[in-house]
């Protein structure tokens, strides 16, 4: 019985997630064509030469995904701590660790998804084999939960810090050298695709029990000294 | 061994402590300068170039010596209580940048005539940069917060989240196939260098290690009295 | 219910309040008063296991709260300085939520009676953006009804009401307290809400 | 359950995924974040022309030719296979036959591999000159000093 409360509650927890951001649809309908209007400019920018294009490809593609879902980390925690939701739902009986939790599966539902649905038009427009995008869907999507994981972190960790937002894009950045590293692997060498995406999940795996953690004990400090 | 965890403690000490610190870095940064570039040999393969070595691995040593103390700092400081740690990370976080700063210039002007590149991004120097820049970003933390109750926590969460890098950057040579070469000493065996090179090597080490302990000092002392006149 | 003993609070070496006592049984109100930066956020906060005192004990239904406290938050209440409510919905959307988040089991019609007397019922369809400060306010204490918790924590709720509202709240105050609730609430001026305890800051 | 065993447990879970994950990523990544391979990883069936890879190993004895001042013809090799390799340039100092080196660049037939780029590779041993003329004039230098 208590149990199924708290699954309701859970389930409510995202449907308010969902009111939220589909309220600001145009956010996440924003940071789409922000991806496109990128992609356009590479292409533009490196000429007609298309076996570069494809060359370069993914990487662009990883830059961009990396790029946009920084710009949307200040909507990760930064407004429900503001006008007081986070302490609210905290006082529902979720403990800050779960709230960390639950929150990056939102980032990754309503930031993420929409961009993983977007990479097969990118990958056309940008010349990469159709044949290859079953390993692209695998790297993004492991990918792209570890940066939602490291935004949870290091969101959690701005939330006081007024003077200098762009420190909380740094931090996902430094951090998630080794996945691009790992993931753009994947596309060049798939004879490894196995490996590759274990060490993937290896890595999504640590930074997911890193996460609530260190986001959980950042919004208890932020909670109290705010 | 009170004074590592008691401001007031490593008051007292810091103050015996500073001036023979500074005197002994001083002479042995003679002496190490001495030995590394007039009394030690030339290496078999790479001739004159080896002596950059005396710089270059100190302080990649202590770069790593220095985060991996803050990492300790930081596990007693949030854990135990203890606000030495906060007052610790704070003010060593510089002194290790510019251990790591100092590392890769003078990594990247041995790898010049050496290997032929400035650099190149292998598993080693990867890691180090990213070592660099974490140093940065606590650095940054640590001026861009306002209230200090939350800035110290903040940094030495991140620090401990941080701390993932140093097993890598210690053990990518002989996890990977890198460019650089494996470590020379380890204390599995016996150091493949000769004495001769062995002797500047430590007394370098001993002569960075001082002048960074005495820095160190100071800015702690700084730190400690920047927050009882509640300067920040 | 809620024991607090000999509570003291510290911030970065500055002492914010000392020697805090103060008992809640059901049927309780609770002023707290004192000027601005006197610490009556930070008190109730500290009740809320949000801030860690640094001296003394709160206790909740005999145990320690830190060890209860997950019971502790299904009995509370909390309303904070500032609105809560999703500027981007509509005041239904924002009701709605609620009442799907706390598990509600409360009709329709019982809201819509309170938001008519809270004088909201006009708005029902309008974004939060449009409503002014002191409706957003009143729409804040519709989480009371919603809730539906015994007790009641209240940072500041009088602010920025007019005098009608104040009334009503001193309604609703005594009718939580005849059911067996119990409130706390701070308020930096004097206002003329029958309380049976006060605590200084 | 109590609160305290509550958390312990969770502490133990993540102990237990970190553990596993690092565990992963160690058996996982020893072949795959190598900056170069070595000539006999490169199957010869499997060569892709003008892809741009790293390969390491030594300078085979007796296979360095210089054809011109700045064009150069040398084996690399690791023992087991050894892959012949042109390059223009400038090479580094410490570039010599059984030294060891990386280099970049793309195989332009099956056969011949095309170097951009040439890195000297050192190892961890330290020795003085003056020991290693020492040794060598009484028999004792061992050439798997490299």
């Amino acid at each position: 019985m208590k149990i199924m409360k708290f699954i309701n509650k859970i389930i409510f927890f995202y449907y308010r997630e969902y009111k939220l951001n589909l309220s600001g649809f145009q956010d996440i309908l924003t940071n789409i064509i922000f991806f496109f209007i990128s992609i356009f400019i590479f292409i533009f920018s490196i000429g007609p030469d298309k076996e570069t294009i494809s060359l370069i490809g993914v990487g662009i593609i990883w830059t961009l995904l990396l790029l946009s879902s920084t710009l949307s980390l200040r909507k990760f925690y930064q407004d429900d701590f503001e006008n007081g939701n986070l302490l609210i739902i905290h006082l529902n009986g979720f403990s800050l660790g779960l709230i960390a939790i639950l929150k990056t599966f939102s980032h990754f539902l309503f930031v993420q998804v929409p961009f993983l649905l977007s990479i097969p038009i990118a990958c056309i427009l940008l010349n990469i084999p159709i044949d290859k995008l079953i390993y692209l869907f695998a790297s993004f999507g492991i990918g792209s939960l570890t940066l939602s994981c490291l935004g949870s972190i290091s969101s959690s960790m701005n939330l006081m810090n007024q003077r200098n937002f762009l420190l909380g894009s740094v931090i996902v950045m430094i951090f998630s050298v080794p996945i691009i590293i790992f993931s753009v692997g994947i596309i060049n060498m798939e004879e490894n695709f196995n490996s590759l995406i274990n060490i993937l999940f290896g890595i999504l795996l640590i930074v997911f029990a890193i996460n609530p953690w260190a986001s959980g004990l950042c919004l208890k400090l932020s909670l109290e000294n705010n | 061994m009170k004074f590592l965890v008691n401001p007031n403690k490593f008051n007292e000490i810091a103050d015996y402590m500073f001036k023979p610190v500074l005197f002994l870095s001083i002479i042995l940064f003679t002496l190490g300068l001495l030995f590394s570039f007039y009394l030690s040999p030339d290496d078999y393969q790479q001739g004159s170039t080896v002596r950059i070595m005396y710089v270059h691995v100190p302080s990649a040593w202590l770069a790593l010596l220095t985060y991996a103390i803050m990492t300790f700092y930081s596990i007693a400081a949030l854990a135990f209580r203890i606000p030495f740690g906060f007052i610790f990370n704070t003010a060593v976080a510089p002194i290790g940048a510019v251990f790591t700063l100092i590392c890769i210039i003078s990594g990247s002007l041995w790898g010049k005539p050496m290997w032929g590149t400035w650099w190149v991004w292998d598993a080693r120097l990867t890691s180090v940069a990213i070592l660099f820049v974490i140093y940065l970003i606590i650095i940054f933390m640590n001026l861009s917060f306002e209230n200090r109750n939350v800035r110290e926590k903040v940094v030495a969460i991140f620090i401990l989240v941080g701390s993932v890098n140093l097993p890598i950057v210690k053990f990518s040579v002989d996890w990977w196939n890198t460019l650089h070469q494996p470590a020379t000493i380890s204390k599995l065996s016996k150091p493949s260098i000769d004495p001769s090179m062995l002797t500047p090597l430590i007394i370098m080490t001993f002569a960075f290690m001082m002048i960074g302990i005495a820095i160190a000092i100071l800015r702690i002392k700084t730190e400690i009295i920047t927050r009882k006149t509640n300067l920040s | 219910m809620i024991i607090v003993k000999n509570l003291s609070v510290e911030r970065l070496n500055k002492k914010i309040f000392e020697n805090i006592n103060l008992s809640l049984v059901s049927g309780d109100i609770t002023i707290l008063k004192g000027k601005n930066g006197s610490g009556k956020t930070t008190l109730l906060k500290t009740i809320l296991n949000i801030i860690e005192p640094s001296i003394g004990s709160i206790y909740w239904k005999g145990k320690l709260l830190k060890k209860n406290l997950y019971d502790f938050y299904s009995n509370v209440t909390y309303i904070a300085d500032k609105t809560s409510s999703l500027r981007k919905l509509t005041v239904k959307e924002n009701i709605n939520i609620w009442k799907r988040f706390f598990l509600a089991n409360i009709d329709n019609t019982q809201i819509e009676t309170a938001l008519k007397t809270l004088k909201l019922d006009k708005y029902l369809n309008q974004k939060i953006g449009a409503l002014s400060l002191g409706e957003t306010k009143k729409l804040e204490f519709l989480r009371l009804i919603i809730e539906n918790k015994k007790v009641w924590i209240l940072d500041e709720p009088l602010s920025n009401l007019d005098e009608d509202s104040i009334e009503l709240m001193k309604q609703t105050f005594e009718d939580h307290c005849a059911k067996e609730g119990s409130i706390i609430f701070s308020s930096h001026q004097n206002p003329g809400i029958y309380v049976t305890k006060e605590i200084e800051l | 359950m109590s609160l305290r065993f509550q958390r312990l447990l969770f502490i133990m879970l993540t102990l237990v995924i970190i553990l596993s994950a690092v565990l992963l990523i160690l058996f996982n990544t020893r072949e795959n974040v190598s900056y170069f391979y070595t000539p006999s990883e490169i199957d010869k069936s499997d060569i892709i022309i003008n892809k741009i890879i790293r390969i390491g190993g030594f300078v085979e004895n007796n296979s360095f030719n210089k054809i011109s001042s700045s064009s150069f013809k040398f084996k690399i090799t690791d023992e087991k296979a050894s892959i012949p390799v042109t390059f223009k340039g400038i090479l580094p100092d410490l570039f010599r036959e059984g030294q060891g080196a990386v280099i970049e660049g793309v195989f332009i037939d099956k056969n011949i591999f095309n170097a951009t780029n040439v890195f000297a590779k050192h190892d961890e041993n330290y020795m003085p000159a003056s020991i290693k003329e020492d040794l060598k004039d009484t028999g004792y230098w061992n050439k798997k000093y490299k």
